[in-house]
């Protein structure tokens, strides 16, 4: 069994089979404009009916009070507040990323056209856009650094040359500077939600097959088939997906009172739960829940590659802002999980927001296992043998 | 919390709802982790600077609890006691044969069982039947289980038959049953090493820090545990008369694992070592390798005594308890502080980055 | 696993197909594959405004045997274009809600506790007491004998989240009785 | 707003409190636009916007007047703009006495009423000459409108003198109001924003460049507000000061600029056109007074005849009005049914009524949908107040406190209140949601947006339209054959709606009835479609003259709904906005005198000089007809008298107010006072409060003591009350839905660490806050987004407070509530109380329960030696303030209202007696 086989490869197609596939849909999660409203948890749970996720008890980690994704909360926000010092540091880190000879963009450009040309893309992007709003302005020298490695069209979808809105926000509106002075202090929030791996753990350890490769490239957990094995909730590298322990899904109040007659109950308890996606909205040609709702598009759905795009734009311009602390996290083909579907800006070290920084699909090293399994196997049998015939002569 | 002098007049609060929610230790602020809380035991590693996401772990643990534990134990010695029995049988060791056909089916039909009320949902346990996936060592370990059990049955049921004195109401099935002793003890056999190894790779195919750092060598050192445990199993059963090959068995068993585990701990990120060698999985392994040198020497020096063979039988058994319950334990513990699966992922980032290889990570500045 | 038929055994499905490793289409339940939003099979769609604060979001109220099964942000809206926040995204657990109160209650001077009260026996015994607190309460002129004709045994407090017409009508019929102290959160 | 170019965000936390419209930022900020956020705390809003400035709590007219003087004296000021568009050239009254002269007050000072005479500070007119003020006549109505509030005069401004008014066009008469600006604000320095809000002088300069490079002919910068600036006891001249700053540059009336009020219910705006409020009728028209005992006196009090502007029609829209409500028993014999109004004469908002409960005055009460137990200022007193009423109606969703305040409020647990001694009956009525029902909203920009009924209310739930419907109906039959006079009005009501199938009372009938329509005349019965068809002779009737067109041609346009997509940005054919759907109000204003867009870039309404017509993508607020440089006679009066560069169309002089003659009870332009409570003694001037300010000195509305006086260091902190993302207000829609409730799920309050080492408060921990009204208990939230501030050589540390939680039983979430800390004191103006900013201590631990909470409050009461006199005075520094016969202006007759506030003397002996 070769690696090849065992785990897919970089192309997406190669776990699945469809009659009729679609192109891949993830996410792009632009935190750098998040406000931490949270609509996209409550959209979320009030779609997918989940149970309420905690004690109403202050959880003491800033506005966060539903502590990570689980079970029962399939977007999370996350709130971190960070000193200058630190800010120092993630710019310094962003700083780092640039200067690896990885996919790259180049050097602050110098301040680009005049903020007063305006911007021709964006406002009117309505929020089931692929590329959101907003988001679609590069600087010129975005289109000459685009990534080598990431497989965009890097010239494409780049619709939009004009540096207005990177230069007025990095210095002043007239030609400043783009150097930033540092904020004393800032507070990150952002998003987080499954990333729907092009090499999925959970999908990969799943023995029923209750975990499944949809037509749109996401995955999803069958709520008819999962037996509630638990395996797939430590094939996560991400610690996403869990078996969800109690109840069925209408909300829980304190006060015991029975819950309205009406409400729809799913028995989900028992099974494991993650994120679909939305697979039935997408079924419909709907927007997911979340980024449906998200007020300010920090969530953006969409083809994937649109997303990528959409993604990598955007961390060009907020370089050229001089905001080098601004990376994506999940673009890459290369990285432990082949890419996620869910691709996110982050403003800092992916482990300030909880997010593993070095992912790795558990099923890579499968092929090892097997075969120091096998060994073991036949070391066991090899042992077994010699205790009936070496072994019996003492 | 309380600090107040009014506190105390307060009358004792109604107990809120409680749920068990994994996973949250007390925080205080996105904080940088300076390591431990000091009330660990002497660290191996320098302990590594951080920022954390209020400390909460990044990756979850599987919902396992003992019972999955006690079945790691369990199907090992039912794999080992099964190589035994194929053994007694083929070299006319009646009491060999008979005791480990009927270990290996109790061994398995127990684990079974423990796997089974382990599932979220028990009466699904056939959907693991659903779908064949190389990928998947649990659907993998299902099939082994599946058909292991089903040929140590059949073995075990010609024992039981050959036990009443063909007393079983069988009727015209008795000659077939009888007819397959053959085909099936050896199936089972055979089948029994992958059953005791299995279950490594369901632990180690997974991002649990310290079970996936095993990968390469957890199964050798599950292959020895189901060794040395089938072996003492043998000897606190059988008649030292035919124990000769079980002692064998297990002292190779013993020596396979102190070596096995010693390699794979210098294979495995040293933080990752740690959830292994201090708390209640720490003593335990201890105590594992204490009981199976003692029990291996037993079984060395005195398992021709009846009372040692079966002492040191017993200590074999308890020994291999304990590695499986030190292993799974250790490795939920992995889970609980995130420095466990920051640390050893940036070292392993560094080290690709140091040797040139830049382009996989999953942070991008583009 | 009702209807099982050995063909469409994943196993089995898993070698006819091309999902070799069965780990999409072979894997696939019936269920699953039946599955649709139910935003699609709602009865009817009706186009409301969020009751939350005054920016005035469209919402879409999906509605399945007259009950509401989903109200999402309306992407017509040049208000809003389609997006809530958390509280509009609530909003169909505001009408769903467990805790929601169906029932009128009545709690009489002293009592410790609710009663049920009709509906119709409610607002008769509030037609009631309005005519007896305006009487009580009524002015006809101030100190200077300007005529004041009002009462002041009534007073209100509330209209910010009410409807434009629900507001016309209690100002419309309190300003008739004479009451005057109406007010609401838009001076809170 | 996307259109803008600088944001400024201050007062306001608006990416928590309308993430929605926050959108609109984020799309601004991608074009390029600088978004600054000002405000005590470092909120969600600030963590994207480019800066945050953190200021102390209510010291806003400070920054703000800092900007304009910095925008005056550096010649900064949108020059072509100013001079057409605002008063700035015009001359005021000789009899007017800056703040700056007297240190803190105005000319026209009653400190025994706490009143200020308005008639100084009018302008100056050209018929009686120099000296005089215009028109006597005008101003007989202020007496009362001043006890009411200045929010009667709604979006149509004071009537100000008609005649010609003297105006200097170079602007160096030192009496034209652009020089009395300059000699206002020089005082407002960057060095006074320092040492009063706590800004640093290059972050002030940061702003001041931000805000002035963005404006002028190409750019525009735009301000947002919320509650922030109007819960205090300046919340209108915070308004005011902004106003001037953004007139100064040229922002109002175009693409991207203007001040935008973020508001916190759904129609809230809708509740004050159509108002649910003592002192207003439909349409912004006054509650007639005391003194307007005919018809004439109520229309001349709103305006005169030559005034300028559509509210030279006023005399129509009150026809209309009446009308719509008595129908055939309004007649031109009997004034219109003029006396069939209720006469107010004073403040009867809700403190006051507050006030009345508690002096059992008041039987019944209804609460619609609002929860003044945890919502309103000073909750202990709110439940106390309802604990005197005979009947209380709550009409909710869900069973919130005010409901249940009788069996699990504090004053039960306190043992101050006894279940079984309280003998008010409460009826709680269940009510429909917003699908439940068929009605309009007005959201924050006049837009009235139509909702369609989706299903049927479950159980007993009823809509209030039909609720209030029903009861009308049997309070009228109960009346019916009654011949009292005082029951004429009730009788006479026109109270026939059709039914739906479902038996309930149709919306769109009341809509139709709001809009109004022809009686007479070939159109008879046919809706009107705009209020210039609206007579004064009774051929026509309408409920809210501003709501006209609204179902014009019988279509409810509130209901269109023409997907944004697919048009313009105005997106004119989605619902429809009052007046005549026009979407940015005076709008001429975007243009320049001589009629042509100011830039290309913000480009909204023009004049067509081929059509000879105003167009452009906006329904143009003006005449579309009136040439950019016709000069009509001023003495014709009404919308005819409108120049050609008179903007401001409802202003009674066409422009833009930068100082205000009228309309504004505590000074026609703003100036800095400090809270009700404050650590500091006010910087800028001797007088510390604002001394119009609406005072309830009572035992229960203690005050703590300011600056430095003795007292103060008992409760030496600030704390500031607001709103976060997840709840709503009071929490009666939130706090029951599990979703939002586990979001924020436990009151807080946030400090800075500095203040948590200074006290010993654990992260996460418990906290006791106590204010001279109560002590409540919270989990403390240390984070470094709150900052003390150095405020005059002393550091303040500030302490921010959600106010969701209520003490109660039935939510899901309950926790002590924020309010209970605030007293109450009102805003001249408009009668909002200080929400905003208090006095407090805090401590570690939690609170004590029972009678044991009222002493730990009554304690520090003692400590600090508060008397209900505390923080009280009207004049600081009677003095320095009052070098002159403060009662001059006094024969006059001009005498801007009596309040119900405090007058020393006698509302003590009535206290005595409360207790």
């Amino acid at each position: 069994m070769s690696t090849d086989r065992m785990t897919p490869t970089s192309a997406f197609a190669d776990d699945t089979h469809w009659e009729h596939p679609h192109p891949r849909r993830g996410f792009f999660t632009d935190t750098s404009i998040c406000i931490g409203c949270k609509a996209c948890e409550v959209a979320c749970k009030e779609w997918n009916r989940n149970p309420v996720d905690s004690d109403y008890e202050i959880l003491g980690s800033s506005y966060d009070n539903t502590g990570g994704l689980g079970a029962d909360t399939w977007r999370h926000v996350a709130f971190i507040e960070q000193s200058q010092e630190r800010i120092e540091e993630a710019r310094e880190s962003g700083r780092a990323l640039v200067n690896l000879g990885m996919p790259r963009v180049g050097p602050p450009a110098p301040s680009p056209a005049p903020a007063s040309t305006g911007c021709a893309c964006g406002p009117a992007a309505p929020a089931d856009d692929a590329a959101g709003s907003g988001c679609a302005c590069s600087g010129p020298s975005s289109a000459t650094t685009a990534p080598a490695t990431a497989g965009c069209g890097s010239a494409d979808g780049c619709g939009c040359s004009s540096g207005g809105a990177g230069g007025a926000a990095a210095g002043t509106a007239e030609g400043g500077s783009p150097v930033l002075d540092t904020p004393d202090f800032r507070w990150l929030m952002s998003s987080d939600v499954c990333k729907h791996c092009t090499h999925a753990g959970c999908l990969d350890v799943c023995p029923t097959g209750a975990l499944f490769r949809t037509e749109f490239g996401t995955v999803v957990v069958q709520e008819d088939i999962c037996n509630g094995c638990g395996t797939c909730v430590a094939g996560c590298p991400f610690g996403v997906i869990e078996r969800r322990d109690d109840g069925l899904v209408e909300p829980k109040t304190q006060r015991g009172t029975p819950p309205m007659p009406d409400t729809v109950k799913v028995p989900q308890d028992g099974i494991a739960q993650k994120c679909t996606l939305c697979y039935d909205r997408m079924k419909e040609d709907q927007t997911p829940a979340c980024a449906q709702a998200c007020p300010t598009t920090s969530i953006k759905y969409g083809e994937r590659e649109t997303m990528l795009e959409s993604a990598q734009q955007r961390v060009a311009q907020l370089h050229e802002q001089g905001r080098t602390e601004a990376r994506l996290y999940g673009a890459n083909p290369k990285d432990g999980v082949g890419g996620t579907g869910s691709i996110f800006l982050l403003l800092d070290e992916p482990e300030v927001y909880g997010l593993p920084p070095d992912p790795r699909v558990p099923t890579a090293d499968l092929p090892r296992m097997y075969r120091r399994a096998g060994a073991a196997v036949l070391g066991m049998l090899a042992l077994g043998a010699a205790a009936f015939t070496v072994g019996d002569r003492r | 919390m309380s600090v107040s002098p009014y506190d105390s007049y307060r009358p004792p609060e109604e107990p809120r709802r409680r749920r068990r929610r994994r996973n949250r230790p007390p925080g205080g602020g996105a904080f940088r982790r300076g390591g431990g809380d000091g009330s660990r035991e002497v660290a191996m590693v320098p302990e590594p600077e951080f920022t954390s996401y209020y400390g909460r772990p990044i990756v979850k643990a599987p919902p396992w609890d003992s019972k999955i534990a006690t079945y790691l134990f369990l199907g090992g010695l039912s794999g080992g006691s099964a190589i035994l029995a194929l053994g007694g049988y083929l070299t006319d060791r009646s009491a060999l044969r008979r005791n480990g056909r009927l270990a290996a089916l109790t061994a398995a039909g127990l684990g079974g069982v423990a796997l089974v009320a382990d599932l979220g949902r028990p009466e699904r346990f056939l959907h693991m039947m659903r779908t064949f996936k190389p990928t998947s060592p649990m659907s993998m370990g299902s099939w082994v289980l599946a058909t292991f059990s089903t040929n140590a049955g059949v073995a075990a049921a010609v024992e039981v038959d050959r036990m009443t004195g063909e007393r079983l109401p069988l009727g015209p099935l008795r000659p077939v049953l009888h007819a397959a002793e053959l085909p099936t003890s050896v199936a089972a056999g055979l089948l029994g090493a992958p059953m005791a190894t299995y279950t490594a790779m369901l632990l180690s195919d997974t991002s649990v820090p310290t079970w996936h750092e095993m990968h390469g060598h957890l199964a050798f050192v599950f292959a020895s545990s189901a060794s040395l445990a089938s072996g003492g199993l043998m000897m606190l059963t059988s008649p030292v008369s035919q124990t000769a090959p079980a002692r064998f068995f297990a002292v190779a068993g013993v020596a396979g694992e102190l070596v096995a585990m010693r390699v794979m701990k210098n294979a495995m990120d040293p933080l990752t070592v740690e959830p292994l060698e201090q708390g209640r999985p720490g003593t335990w392994l201890e105590w594992s390798e204490r009981l199976s040198i003692a029990g291996g020497l037993g079984a060395l020096l005195g398992g021709r005594r009846r009372w040692v063979a079966a002492a040191s039988g017993a200590a074999l058994m308890a020994s291999s308890a304990l590695t499986r319950f030190g292993v799974f334990w250790g490795g939920k513990e992995s889970v609980k502080d995130p420095k466990y699966t920051v640390v050893p992922q940036r070292n392993r980032l560094e080290k690709r980055r140091a040797a040139g290889i830049t382009d996989d990570s999953i942070t991008t500045a583009g | 696993m009702s209807r099982f038929s050995p063909l469409e055994w994943p196993v089995i499905r898993q070698l006819r197909t091309g999902d070799r490793t069965g780990r999409s289409s072979a894997v696939q339940s019936q269920h699953t594959r039946e599955i649709t939003a139910r935003t699609a099979t709602a009865d009817r769609v009706v186009q409301s405004i969020c009751p939350y604060c005054a920016v005035g979001c469209g919402q879409k109220v999906y509605v399945k045997d007259e009950k509401v099964i989903q109200i999402e942000g309306d992407p017509d809206s040049p208000i809003s274009r389609g997006r809530l926040c958390p509280k509009g995204s609530a909003s169909e657990q505001l009408v769903n809600s467990p805790g929601r109160q169906t029932r009128v209650l009545y709690r009489a001077p002293g009592a410790s506790d609710w009663q049920p009260l009709e509906r119709e026996t409610a607002i008769d015994m509030i037609a009631d007491r309005f005519i007896e607190a305006r009487r009580r309460g009524w002015q006809d002129a101030d100190e200077q004998g300007r005529p004041l004709r009002r009462t002041m045994g009534i007073a209100s407090l509330g209209g910010a989240t009410l409807d434009n017409e629900e507001n016309y009508l209690i100002k419309k019929l309190f300003t008739a009785a004479g009451a005057v102290q109406i007010e609401n959160q838009a001076r809170i | 707003m996307a259109n803008a170019d600088c944001i400024v965000i201050q007062g306001s936390n608006m990416a928590e409190c309308h993430p929605v419209g926050f959108q609109w930022v984020t799309e601004a900020k991608a074009r390029g636009a600088r978004v600054i956020h000002v405000d005590p705390r470092f909120t969600r809003t600030s963590a994207v916007a480019d800066k945050h400035l953190p200021i102390r709590a209510g010291s806003d007219i400070v920054l703000l007047g800092a900007l304009i003087n910095h925008v005056l004296s550096n010649d900064l000021w949108f020059h072509d703009y100013v001079l057409h568009y605002t008063n700035a050239a015009t001359l005021i009254s000789e009899d007017f006495e800056d703040a700056e002269d007297l240190d803190g007050l105005f000319s026209g000072y009653d400190p025994e009423t706490g009143t200020y005479h308005l008639k100084s500070w009018g302008y100056q007119t050209e018929d009686e000459g120099e000296g005089h003020q215009a028109d006597e006549q005008r101003n007989k109505g202020d007496e009362e409108r001043a006890k009411a509030g200045g929010q009667q005069y709604g979006s149509g401004g004071a009537p100000v003198g008609a005649g010609k008014l003297v105006r200097d066009e170079t602007l160096q008469h030192p009496r034209t109001v652009f020089q009395i600006l300059k000699r206002h604000f020089a005082r407002y320095t960057p060095e006074m924003v320092q040492e009063t809000c706590g800004i640093a002088v290059a972050d002030f300069e940061y702003l001041a460049r931000s805000v002035t490079e963005n404006s002028g002919r190409d750019r525009t910068t735009c301000f947002a507000y919320a509650v922030g600036w109007t819960q205090h006891t300046l919340g209108a001249q915070f308004i005011r000061t902004a106003s001037i700053l953004q007139l100064l540059l040229g922002n109002m009336g175009r693409p991207g600029g203007g001040i935008m009020a973020l508001r916190g219910h759904a129609t809230i705006q809708g509740s004050t056109d159509i108002p649910t409020l003592f002192n207003l009728l439909p349409g912004y028209l006054p509650m007639p007074s005391v003194t307007a005992q005919t018809f004439d006196d109520y229309v001349d009090g709103i305006r005169t005849t030559t005034q300028k502007g559509y509210w030279a029609d006023a005399r129509a829209y009150s026809v209309n009005l009446l009308k719509s409500w008595w129908g055939d028993a309004a007649t031109a014999e009997n004034d219109w049914a003029y006396d069939y109004i209720p006469r107010i004469n004073g403040a009867h908002g809700t403190y006051q009524t507050l006030m009345a409960m508690l002096k059992d005055q008041v039987d019944g009460y209804f609460l619609l949908g609002q929860n003044p137990a945890v919502g309103s200022a000073n909750g202990r007193l709110q439940r106390m107040g309802m604990s005197h009423l005979k009947w209380l109606v709550v009409r909710d969703l869900n069973m919130i406190e005010s409901a249940t305040w009788w069996k699990d409020g504090p004053e039960i647990a306190s043992g101050e209140l006894k279940t079984e001694d309280i003998d008010t009956e409460v009826f709680f009525m269940p009510a429909a949601t917003h699908v439940e029902k068929s009605g309009s909203f007005t959201q924050t920009q006049r837009l009235v947006q139509w909702r369609h009924q989706a299903v049927a209310p479950p159980g007993e739930a009823q809509s209030e339209l039909e609720f209030f419907y029903e009861l009308g109906q049997r309070i009228r039959a109960r009346v019916a054959d009654s011949d009292d006079p005082r029951d004429r009005p009730l009788q006479d009501l026109t109270w026939d709606y059709p039914l739906t199938e479902d038996g309930e009372p149709d919306a769109e009938a009341v809509l139709a009835e709001i809009n109004g329509q022809f009686l007479t005349g070939p159109r008879a019965g046919e809706p009107l479609s705009s209020y210039t068809q609206m007579t004064d002779d009774g051929s026509t009737a309408g409920g809210c003259w501003i709501y006209t067109g609204i179902y014009a041609d019988g279509v409810n346009r509130a209901a269109m709904r023409v997907p944004g997509q697919q048009q313009d940005e105005i997106a004119s054919q989605w619902a429809w906005a009052w007046p005549a759907n026009r979407r940015i109000l005076y709008n001429r204003a975007s243009a320049d005198p001589q009629g042509r867009p100011w830039s290309e870039r913000k480009k909204l309404v023009w004049w067509d000089p081929e059509k000879k017509t105003w167009t452009g993508k906006d329904n143009p607020d003006f005449p579309l007809d009136r040439e950019p440089g016709s000069t009509p006679d001023p003495q014709q009066g009404g919308p005819a008298a409108l120049a050609g560069d008179d903007p401001f169309i409802m202003q009674a002089d066409g422009k833009g107010w930068l100082f205000a003659p009228k309309g504004m009870m505590d000074g026609p332009l703003p100036t800095h006072y400090e809270p009700q409570e404050s650590p500091v003694d006010n910087p800028v001037y001797a007088q510390q409060q604002n001394p119009a300010r609406i005072m309830f000195p009572r035992e229960d509305n203690l005050s703590a003591p300011s600056g430095d006086a003795p007292g103060t260091d008992v409760y030496p902190f600030m704390f500031t009350t607001y709103r976060l993302t997840e709840h709503h207000t009071a929490g009666g829609m939130s706090r029951w839905l599990p979703y939002l409730s586990e979001l924020q799920p436990e009151m807080f309050c946030e400090i800075s660490p500095e203040l948590a080492e200074l006290k010993g408060l654990e992260p996460y921990g418990w906290a006791t806050i106590v204010s001279p009204r109560s002590a409540i208990e919270v989990k403390v939230l240390v984070t470094d987004r709150m900052t003390p501030l150095t405020v005059g050589g002393k550091t303040i540390h500030q302490i921010g407070l959600p106010y969701h939680w209520g003490a109660g039983t039935d939510a899901v979430v309950t926790g002590d509530g924020a309010n209970d800390l605030l007293g109450i004191t009102l805003d001249p103006n408009v009668q909002i109380q200080n929400f905003k900013t208090g006095s407090c201590d805090i401590r570690p631990g939690r609170r004590p329960q029972g009678a044991a909470r009222d002493e730990l409050v009554r304690e520090y009461q003692r400590r600090a030696g508060l008397t209900i006199m505390t923080g009280m005075e009207r004049i600081t520094d009677p003095e320095r303030e009052l070098n002159e016969d403060p009662l001059r202006a006094r024969d006059s007759g001009d005498v801007a209202g009596r309040s119900t506030a405090y007058r020393p003397g006698q509302d003590a002996t009535e206290q005595e007696a409360d207790k």
